[in-house]
């Protein structure tokens, strides 16, 4: 369980980015932090590993304040993703996903063999241990950041963006194998995006942010989606464009635009 | 035209390679203050010059030394070493490394900056300390930017390192000097020619370096 | 001395037509013992009634005598000697009186030498007190009673000049190795033999810097050294009347005159124009 | 400080003369430089010869150039002309590369977006390319203008006047302050024209000034609340 | 109306980019392109303004064969909005949007004049008017891009991706904005995305492109959805995830995953 209790961060140049934020993140399962550009998304996530430190407030991992750990290995205990991957350009493929299990000093044989098996969990071709990054498809480096993020077996795993700078035929990809991931090894990951979509299909949690880190609606998807806190919310999630409100047209979902959205396909599963 | 040609022959004579006053001998000693310059410049910038980047305070210090360093006048500095110093190696080296320092800073601090932010954000992110950080990330991202900086200290300390000779020192400078008091034009451009020709063979081995320094399969 | 002009030389010379005498362009080396004499011929040529303008620190010979032949100059200090070196290499006259003579001969057309000054500034055989008294030294020759080699500081030409090392090895059997310092006896020759590092230097006769550091020139008896005694060298712009007044100032310029001149320049730091006025009405020639 | 005061009228000339020099050489190594620069982004097999050869110019001892120059463009030694086509010279070699770096690393969106609305060639390079090169040209000119002014010293030593003609005296009669003086009015005039320059640079590319990242995140706020 | 006829194009490395396409953009109607990365949808667009010349086939507007045409005024008579913006950085905003005029020999004052009323209509203070594009917003760079597009008041406007790079609620505002405009102005539009959702939102006709600029297939929003002429279009429709794919679960439509999708509104609107 991660606790953030009245977090505050002020940049050193005035701006607000987060202003006493309050959240808790669930062991095993994945909160999504969801709002539009600059709306302290990434300030909360980069606070929980200590890249950025809180100007007040506290924030605890399973009751432990991190304020008292040391940063670089509480930074080696928690997995990051981020957009584009991250990844060191002068570094193998094998290398990248092994840099934490080596910093904590584990033997090379024993990473590289741990590094290669994340390879086939991620969806990634053992062909492509020995190549660099910058030899890779943009989808192929976000699995490799994923695969890095899981290297060390961390029980937390924040993601920033990481989906967002490729096609949305490789982002559903990745989306689908993140699902899948997250059903056998369960981590706590706290995941940040800008899009509904993404955040309603990954989020067990939903945490809508107006500027400065407010929160504007927590829940889940459906209760977002059926009871919208405020016409911001509402908005946000695209309910009053019309392009939400779905209507029946011989089977197909239309929008009040009467654009196509979806395929009516019955009454829900169990 | 013709004093170039007479030059070429000057430095074709078989009769002026050997011996202590031979162009073999002060070849080696050109390089050997130029290396000698250029390393003590290293020792001195490439720390500072990281800290800097890696850092980034004292930015606006470091550019206005690289700025002001190019800035003095290497004649003045040379007249006022030599005063200082008398003859010997010790004024002109000072000057060398004076010249060299602006441009191994400058590369050592903009090779730390330009390396990938996203790629050393996510190296601290994996917790690594700042001296990994600094050390395996941006040190290696950086290297080629460094080499050009020493490379073009390098370059320029070559041309300079003549003047070690108008202090009692060697290098190609005696020649470039006996040359003009002399009115030896063909030696004075030989020396010239074969400063260049220094220059040239360092300028590829600093260019193959980096290259070596971001093989294209980074990008 | 460069800072003691009105007008520094910037570009080519402003010739203005004068009143009386018509205008005359002085120029002087890139040395400021040669712009002090520079300046005391400007001075009585002003008297004189020419309009004088000043080129001063062109350098050395190989930039200003085209110059002069080209007629953008008509005045300057020379240098005997190597003024006759210059335009015939194979030179071999080694008194003063022979140099003049051959000075007339080899001089390109357009120019002439007036009369020398019995002020001279040539190269010599310098060393310290303190070595001359340990070794018993008063001519080169007695350079081969000091442990040989002995090293000198000299401008890189010293080696090939008649009196460089082959020279005195075959007229005095002295055995030498030059250290090559190119600031033509300056500061660091100087130091050089100050702080021991060489055995001898080469300085200027006029040098200040030997009488302040009480150092001994050594006596050239085989005359291998060529005298350097101050001459004019003009133009077909300078008539008589200029000319008598330039050959009074070298009349009066006596060795000790130039040393004095020079001292005034190094150690107070005065300026060219101040110090030749000094002079030249201390000798009533203003 | 008492030397340089009694001798204010003198230095003040050997200031004029040096920036007299000086200028020239800056202004003209930047226009050769612009279309060397175009030359060797434009055709591949052009730019490792024009650099390389820039960086060897720069190799090439000062007091050998200034002295063969005149035998080969037929100038007499002491004539200023010399220095400028010699300080040119080394002007190019450092512009000559930040030029063409520059050129070609101006944002290839915006010209393709110029090239898409109708831009004919020669008026998009000179009104789109060119000033979108201008921080990095300005940056070249900035280096230019620092070594130009501290070369044209070397000068002195055929007799041209400059503040260098501060250090040869200086030298010969042993007068510190002397040198000193050449020294640092070399630095200070250096660098006064640095800053010169990066002043042009204000007035002539405004949009170089951005605003604080601060109020460009407000106006994203804003907007989206619009 | 825009006709391509065998349109192929080869690059100089030998990729063939497009392989005989054939299209119409019928007059006053939006087409949009639609296709994952590298399927050859901006070397389609790029080839109608003759930023890429066509290797072979046929393009012609209104009957004319555009090879035969000056590029540089095929290209002033041609709005062109591309990601980014592509704005000119050194030129103000009002600048940016009088380019193509001025570039016409228009006067000054009536270019200016012409380009304030263009901010107006796509949403943009007055006062932004003498800021360089690098003081905008990225939605306000956009909507200055679209301003641009329309300024020599063009029958034909090239859209490439003119929304990817900003938030998805700019995002919104910018495609409502257009759907406005378009509804005044009717110009014929070329879009082009790579997102469904927008395609769906503003095409009138949609061409999915495969790689090769071969068409999976075309046809309007609800035909793409409701008839999938391949596994292809399904897929790229999303119609095989589960994700358009809608249930009605109290209210509230969700996917194959059980995660919130709309809101079902009832029978289509007639
Ligand atoms: N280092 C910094 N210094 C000053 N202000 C900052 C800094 N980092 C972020 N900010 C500001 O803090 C606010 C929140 O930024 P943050 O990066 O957390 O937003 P975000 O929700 O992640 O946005 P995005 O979706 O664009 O990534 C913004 O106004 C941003 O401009
Ligand atoms: N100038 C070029 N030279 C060589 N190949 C190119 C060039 N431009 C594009 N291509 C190739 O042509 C194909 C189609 O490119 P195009 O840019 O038209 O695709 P796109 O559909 O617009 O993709 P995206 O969605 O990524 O913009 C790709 O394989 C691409 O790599
Ligand atoms: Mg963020
Ligand atoms: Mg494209």
């Amino acid at each position: 369980m991660i606790e953030l209790t009245g977090v505050t961060k002020t940049y050193p140049d005035g701006t607000v980015a987060v202003d006493h934020f309050d959240a808790q993140f669930p062991p095993h399962e994945t909160t999504v932090l969801l709002g539009s550009s600059g709306s302290g998304k990434t300030t909360i996530l980069r606070m929980i590993n200590r890249m950025v430190d809180a100007t007040s407030g506290t924030i605890t991992i399973d009751g432990e304040n991190i304020a008292d750990r040391d940063p670089v290995l509480l930074r080696r205990s928690i997995g990051y993703v981020m957009q584009n991957g991250g990844l060191l350009p002068h570094r193998s493929v094998l290398d990248n996903i092994a840099t934490v299990p080596l910093l904590n000093g584990e033997p090379k044989q024993q990473a590289y063999a741990r590094a290669r098996e994340l390879m086939g969990l991620v969806g990634l071709d053992d062909k492509l241990a020995r190549r660099y990054p910058g030899q890779l498809s943009g989808g192929q480096q976000q699995r490799v950041g994923v695969a890095r993020g899981l290297a060390a077996d961390p029980n937390v795993l924040l993601m920033d963006e990481p989906f967002g700078a490729v096609d949305p035929l490789v982002r559903a990809d990745l989306q689908d194998e993140l699902l899948r991931i997250q059903q056998t090894l369960a981590k706590t990951i706290v995941f940040v995006t800008h899009d509904v979509d993404e955040a309603l299909r990954l989020g067990d949690q939903i945490i809508l942010l107006e500027e400065g880190g407010h929160v504007a609606q927590r829940g889940t998807g459906p209760e977002l989606l059926g009871a919208p806190a405020s016409p911001f919310v509402a908005d946000f999630m695209g309910l009053d464009r019309g392009s939400r409100d779905l209507f029946d047209k011989d089977g197909v979902l239309v929008d009040g635009f009467g654009r196509a959205a979806g395929v009516l396909a019955g009454d829900a599963p169990a | 035209m013709n004093y170039l040609l007479d030059a070429i022959a000057w430095i074709n004579d078989p009769t002026h390679w050997p011996g202590a006053n031979g162009i073999g001998v002060r070849l080696g000693e050109h390089l050997a203050y130029s290396v000698l310059g250029v390393l003590v410049a290293c020792v001195i910038a490439i720390p500072a010059g990281w800290w800097v980047g890696h850092t980034g305070r004292l930015r606006g210090l470091a550019v206005g030394i690289s700025g002001g360093a190019r800035a003095l006048p290497t004649l003045g500095l040379v007249t006022l070493l030599g005063i200082l110093f008398g003859i010997g190696l010790v004024g002109p080296m000072v000057a060398f490394i004076v010249l060299a320092l602006p441009s191994v800073l400058a590369g050592a601090y903009s090779g730390v900056e330009s390396a990938d932010k996203q790629a050393v954000d996510g190296a601290r992110a994996s917790g690594m300390t700042e001296m990994q950080v600094l050390l395996r990330v941006e040190v290696p991202l950086g290297l080629p930017l460094l080499i050009g900086g020493i490379r073009s200290a390098f370059l320029q300390v070559i041309a300079t390192a003549t003047l070690a000779a108008y202090v009692g020192a060697g290098g190609l400078g005696r020649f470039l000097f006996l040359g003009l008091k002399t009115q030896d034009y063909a030696q004075m451009l030989a020396a010239s020619l074969l400063v260049v020709a220094l220059a040239l063979v360092c300028d590829i081995a600093f260019a193959t370096a980096q290259r070596l320094a971001s093989p294209t399969r980074f990008r | 001395d460069p800072l003691g002009t009105a007008q520094p030389t910037t570009g080519p010379a402003t010739t203005a037509a004068g009143g009386g005498g018509g205008s005359l362009t002085v120029g002087s080396q890139q040395y400021y013992s040669n712009e002090i004499i520079a300046e005391l011929y400007a001075q009585v040529l002003e008297k004189a009634g020419f309009s004088v303008s000043r080129q001063y620190q062109i350098g050395q010979r190989e930039i200003y005598l085209p110059e002069l032949e080209s007629g953008k100059i008509d005045v300057i200090p020379e240098y005997s000697g190597n003024l006759m070196q210059y335009y015939d290499k194979a030179a071999t006259a080694t008194d003063p009186a022979e140099i003049t003579a051959t000075l007339a001969k080899v001089l390109p057309a357009g120019l002439r030498a007036l009369k020398p000054a019995e002020a001279s500034d040539q190269d010599s055989y310098t060393v310290t007190q303190a070595f001359a008294q340990q070794h018993g030294l008063s001519s080169i020759g007695d350079l081969t009673k000091a442990p040989q080699p002995l090293k000198i500081a000299a401008n890189s030409e010293f080696a090939t000049r008649p009196y460089g090392p082959e020279g005195v090895q075959k007229a005095y059997g002295v055995t030498l190795e030059l250290v090559p310092v190119e600031d033509s006896g300056g500061p660091l020759t100087l130091r050089a033999l100050t702080d021991g590092t060489v055995q001898i230097a080469d300085l200027y006769t006029a040098d200040p810097s030997i009488v302040k550091n009480n150092l001994v020139t050594l006596q050239d008896p085989e005359h291998l050294i060529l005298p350097q005694n101050v001459t004019p060298v003009v133009s077909s712009k300078v008539d008589d009347k200029a000319a008598a007044a330039i050959d009074a100032v070298d009349a009066k310029l006596t060795a000790t005159d130039l040393q004095q001149l020079n001292a005034k320049s190094v150690d107070e730091q005065a300026k060219s124009a101040d110090i030749a006025s000094a002079w030249l009405k201390e000798k009533g020639l203003l | 400080m008492t030397w340089l005061l009694e001798n204010l009228g003198a230095v003040a000339g050997y200031l004029a003369s040096h920036l007299t020099l000086a200028l020239p050489p800056i202004a003209l190594s930047f226009l050769l430089a612009v279309p060397l620069g175009w030359l060797a982004n434009r055709f591949r097999w052009l730019r490792t010869p024009l650099l390389t050869g820039a960086g060897l110019t720069y190799a090439i001892p000062s007091l050998p150039l200034f002295i063969v120059l005149p035998i080969i463009i037929g100038t007499q030694t002491r004539d200023p002309a010399n220095i400028i086509v010699a300080l040119t010279i080394y002007g190019l070699a450092l512009m000559l590369p930040l030029t063409a770096d520059g050129l070609r690393q101006v944002n290839p969106l915006a010209l393709d977006a110029a090239k898409a609305m109708g831009y004919p060639p020669l008026r998009r390079f000179l009104t789109v390319e060119l000033p979108l090169a201008g921080p990095t040209l300005l940056a070249g000119v900035r280096v230019v203008a620092v070594s130009t002014v501290s070369l044209v010293t070397v000068g002195a030593v055929l007799g041209i006047p400059s503040l260098g003609s501060l250090f040869t005296d200086g030298f010969q009669r042993g007068i510190l302050a002397e040198i000193v003086t050449g020294i640092i009015l070399t630095v200070v005039l250096a660098l006064l024209l640095d800053g010169l320059l990066v002043l042009l640079g204000r007035v002539l590319m405004p949009w170089t000034r951005k605003r604080p990242v601060r109020t460009q995140a407000q106006d994203a706020v804003a907007e989206v609340a619009a």
